[in-house]
């Protein structure tokens, strides 16, 4: 098992395909995304019930274990995250070695 | 008008429209799975697409319909930039934009009842009215955004760009909802009479019946953001967003009417292009929003369109254009 | 006997039935997505209502109808209480209750294949019949919460009540299910032949195609319920279990039976009412109870309904009630 | 980034409506959910295939950086899943302030 | 042949099938929500599986079924055979195996666009060509997974096996999509007319519409993994992949056609039994893989079947396969 | 609240049963698994579009409050990873006892 960093980002399902292509520029190791999800926050609530999916978010799990890596995962999300809302947090973990 | 208002209210789309609303009134756990409803209305565009083409495959393109097809793109153009202006100085200019960019595009699931409706009073209409509607879908994006950006504070311009124009322009007109309609049309309009009769059951008997369940959840969800709407910050009040999002549609059908009559369009094709230029976007437009102007509250423009303007055309506006066009003819 | 009881064991419906069963028994990875199958469900309930309606809005109300749904009434309040006394003692006074409210109400899909039975045999059956299954889905509920509420234990009244009576009532009368077919019944009163006309292709052509995929599915849920039987802890035996499963759609098929007699109701209204007393619910009680009654273990009352009750009747119990209507007529 | 606590919260399906008010009742800064989760534990093996959702799962992901609301949110949610079962876990995260 | 190749270029479910493959190229964000779409593959699966049972039901087995279903099987066999020793040296074990695997088994979508492609040109076929396809489904997962076995490097075989060999058997026989033709097979057997006539309006009307809606799908599909083909690494280089991924389907086919005129088989049922060899498995055999040898690379295996030969054969592969029938006969 | 850990797998659909039974030989406590999650990683993109589910990812979480239950698991997982890919991480938690 290493230690890494688990990133947990809740932002809008119109914004994910941007979200990934942001990970991958960014050299994210990985990442799993959970489609149709819904949530109540500053904006409102997200029922995740419309045919349009304009209500749904979406959660990406990335796990990094380059720290500098994280960062750079950080900061390109916060701005991402500034302007069309979603949260992000960073826990510790340990990632098992396969 | 009785008579024609009364034979709209009862017909199973619109009953099954309104109990939805009453299903989230009495707070009823009813509800179409999401993805099933999200089916249901790329059902709707692929049947109305496909038989738009074929008709438009059985009459050929003519002066009428070149007439008819640049009056859609003018009150396209047209519908934003006024909306813009009547509506910035009571909100945000990203919400602004963003709502006359919503009421510059057209809502295919109103469309589509439209057909419906004329179909049931056996009023005939021609299929290059779904061309007409594929063409209306996009431009306002583009317009919309233009505002913004002339109006946009000083503050707002220092943000980098989100979308390269050219990235924007393929959004806007490659949203997959247009891009269905718009393929299925092409499509129609090749296979034509042969490839009619290959999907015929699917595309045509069992539209209204699919009208039916799609506007059930259209019902449920359209109530859902109206009672939303009161706790909901925006610029505007409830009671101010219920008047603006009924306004807008009489003032947009009104010019339109307007429009049909001067070029003398014959009665149902008249109704169908009313209602396009009435009806508020509730799919491409808000998608494209999202991703080009995130700044834009969807609670002011979504509910604009989805929660108050598409109630009120189904329930009042069709009947009542049709009766206009009737009157003034 | 034979004749009937082979025409049920042939039909697509039942076929497909089984073969979802035998799917879970060699461990297929068969499945129909579960948002799917509950649009199928919402379908069959939305068709059978809009089919009531219009046959109401064709026949005129009477005393026949009022007889029936009295009966209807009468045997959703009878049931359940005597159902309650029986299980009391063999498991807990929350699981008891629960199941007691299973078995009042009713199963809509068992209804709407016992309709198909009956078109396929030409039995003629009443629009008014879908009216009596919509009453008979919820009173059961208040019922069995109400005889759970006098006979808990001391300890288990210190607990806060989890819903206001209020409430508990709306959520009965008002679950998804119940509200859809209530919904579709009053629509297809009101919009009748007329609208029946339009939606017909999706309405009648498909039902029995739409209702053999869904069965298709209930086949592979009930048998796993069947499986998952064995390794779940409860007051009852899996033997137990079966044998109430059995005996209790028996018993209130026997009830029934004597009161269609008794009324001298048609052959098909008399098997359709038999087959709504006969049949327990797993969808609007169980929904209810997980809400009102945490405390009961689903593993006893859904597991009772979906996995003994359900293939029983459709396998069995269909046309063994047709051949007692038809031998006391 | 500012510390806090994620919690995560598994409950039935029909509860789900009944979690997000009190969510929303106990001043919850916000919420994430996924519907239609499967799972297994004391009540045994729910397989999330029923047409009718008595047998699916819902799960909940709260951020919340003030100690007090989170001490009322878990205790407001043992006691709902003390009658209807579900599992709750709390965690520390760093939150991204965007 | 120009006259035939623009029949199938025109027909609806080709034209979806392309407007999809656009959709993707244009990055356009239409889809078919993942769980509707897997829905609508096993109406397919289930339509074809019960109108062959039916058509079995009508004509009697005889000495030309039995001729073909042999055929079928000694394809299903040998196919795996040499397409794994002509791969070996370009890749892994494991991916030349699981490749072999694939194009041993067949496409059901081929064979079923296939089959409206001869309804449309009039051209007859026989029922039991569904059971072949069945048939044709397992044998060469099991035949893979043997000559990875013998094959296997020193190393790979001190991994513990994933699977019992009884185990794999089952899961390849009764895999769900298997499993769902040869059950609808049955059932439409035992059914026959009388079955057919009461869910014709789901399984016959509605066969090609919901075939266009699925093929819009799978172009979206087959086009992404064509796209995702350039940045995943492999044994093979992109352009290499695309070659076998028509190379074998050509040289399967080749073979076929060989048999197929030897056996002297009517018209329509030697392009069915062409089309059965020369597609690839992309549901129950990679599902199947994944399992049992994890080791293979899917976007070997699956990209080869789903993103070059299904739509070659689709566009090309069957009028081709039905001017050399006609051709050589 | 109990300490405990929280181990979170992601792996392929196809092979979600054999997780499930796994977890059950492994005396697991309980689990929640979450279909149809997309993701990315050494084996490419997995877009969760196919009609056949062999592109899409599940996501299991458990809760283990048994160090040495913990162990089996995080084992057992490893060498089912090793021959199929996915990932799994291990943390910290507090779980609410109810
Ligand atoms: N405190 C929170 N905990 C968990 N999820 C949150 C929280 N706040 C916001 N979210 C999620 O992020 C989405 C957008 O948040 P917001 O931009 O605050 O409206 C919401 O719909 C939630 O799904
Ligand atoms: N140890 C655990 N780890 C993760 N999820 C669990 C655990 N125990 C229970 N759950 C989830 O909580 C649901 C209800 O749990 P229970 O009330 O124990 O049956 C289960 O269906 C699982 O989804
Ligand atoms: N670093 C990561 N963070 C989060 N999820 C990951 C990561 N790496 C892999 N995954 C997930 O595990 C799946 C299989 O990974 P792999 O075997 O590396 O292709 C991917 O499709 C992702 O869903
Ligand atoms: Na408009
Ligand atoms: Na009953
Ligand atoms: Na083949």
């Amino acid at each position: 098992m290493k230690p890494c960093k688990r990133i947990e980002i809740v932002i809008e399902q119109p914004l994910a395909q941007r979200m990934a292509k942001l990970l991958a520029t960014l050299n994210a190791p990985g990442y799993t995304f959970i489609d149709h999800a819904g949530g109540s926050g500053d904006r409102g609530l997200r029922r995740a019930d419309e045919p349009t999916g304009t209500s749904t978010n979406c959660v990406f799990v990335i796990a990094c274990d380059d720290a500098e890596i994280t960062d750079q995962i950080v900061n390109g999300v916060r701005s991402m995250l500034t302007r069309s809302g979603g949260i992000c947090l960073v826990s510790d973990a340990q990632w098992v070695r396969h | 008008m009785d008579a024609l208002f009364l034979s709209n209210i009862t017909s199973p789309p619109l009953l099954f429209f309104m109990l939805g609303a009453v299903a989230t009134l009495v707070r009823s756990d009813l509800e179409i799975p999401e993805q099933v409803a999200k089916f249901l209305s790329l059902y709707l565009l692929f049947a109305i697409g496909f038989k738009g083409g074929v008709a438009l495959a059985e009459s050929p393109l003519d002066f009428e319909v070149a007439k008819g097809l640049l009056t859609a793109l003018l009150m396209a153009s047209l519908v934003p930039v006024y909306v813009f202006y009547l509506l910035r100085r009571k909100m945000s200019t990203a919400d602004a934009a963003a709502t006359a960019a919503t009421y510059g595009s057209i809502s295919a699931v109103t469309f589509v009842t439209c057909t419906s409706y004329l179909d049931a009073n056996g009023v005939a209409w021609s299929g290059y009215l779904v061309a007409a509607m594929a063409l209306m879908e996009s431009p306002a994006i583009i317009i919309g955004l233009l505002l913004y950006r002339i109006y946009q504070s000083k503050e707002e311009r220092d943000q980098p760009e989100l979308m390269a124009p050219g990235e924007l322009i393929r959004e806007s007109f490659l949203n997959g909802s247009v891009f269905l309609i718009m393929g299925s049309l092409i499509i129609g309009w090749i296979s034509g009479p042969v490839g009619k009769a290959q999907i015929s059951p699917l595309v045509n008997d069992l539209f209204i019946g699919v009208l039916c369940l799609f506007l059930l959840d259209m019902g449920i969800v359209a109530m859902r953001r109206l009672q939303d709407m009161r706790s909901a910050e925006r610029g505007l009040s409830s009671l101010g967003m219920v008047s603006w999002g009924i306004a807008l549609p009489l003032l947009n059908a009104a010019i339109a009417v307007g429009l049909a009559v001067l070029l003398d369009l014959p009665e149902g094709d008249a109704v169908l292009l009313i209602v396009l230029c009435a009806s508020a976007s509730y799919i491409a437009v808000p998608a494209a929003m999202r991703l080009a102007l995130p700044e834009a509250n969807p609670s002011v423009y979504l509910a604009l369109s989805l929660a108050v303007t598409f109630p009120f055309n189904l329930l009042v506006g069709i009947p009542l254009y049709h009766q206009a066009v009737n009157w003034l003819a």
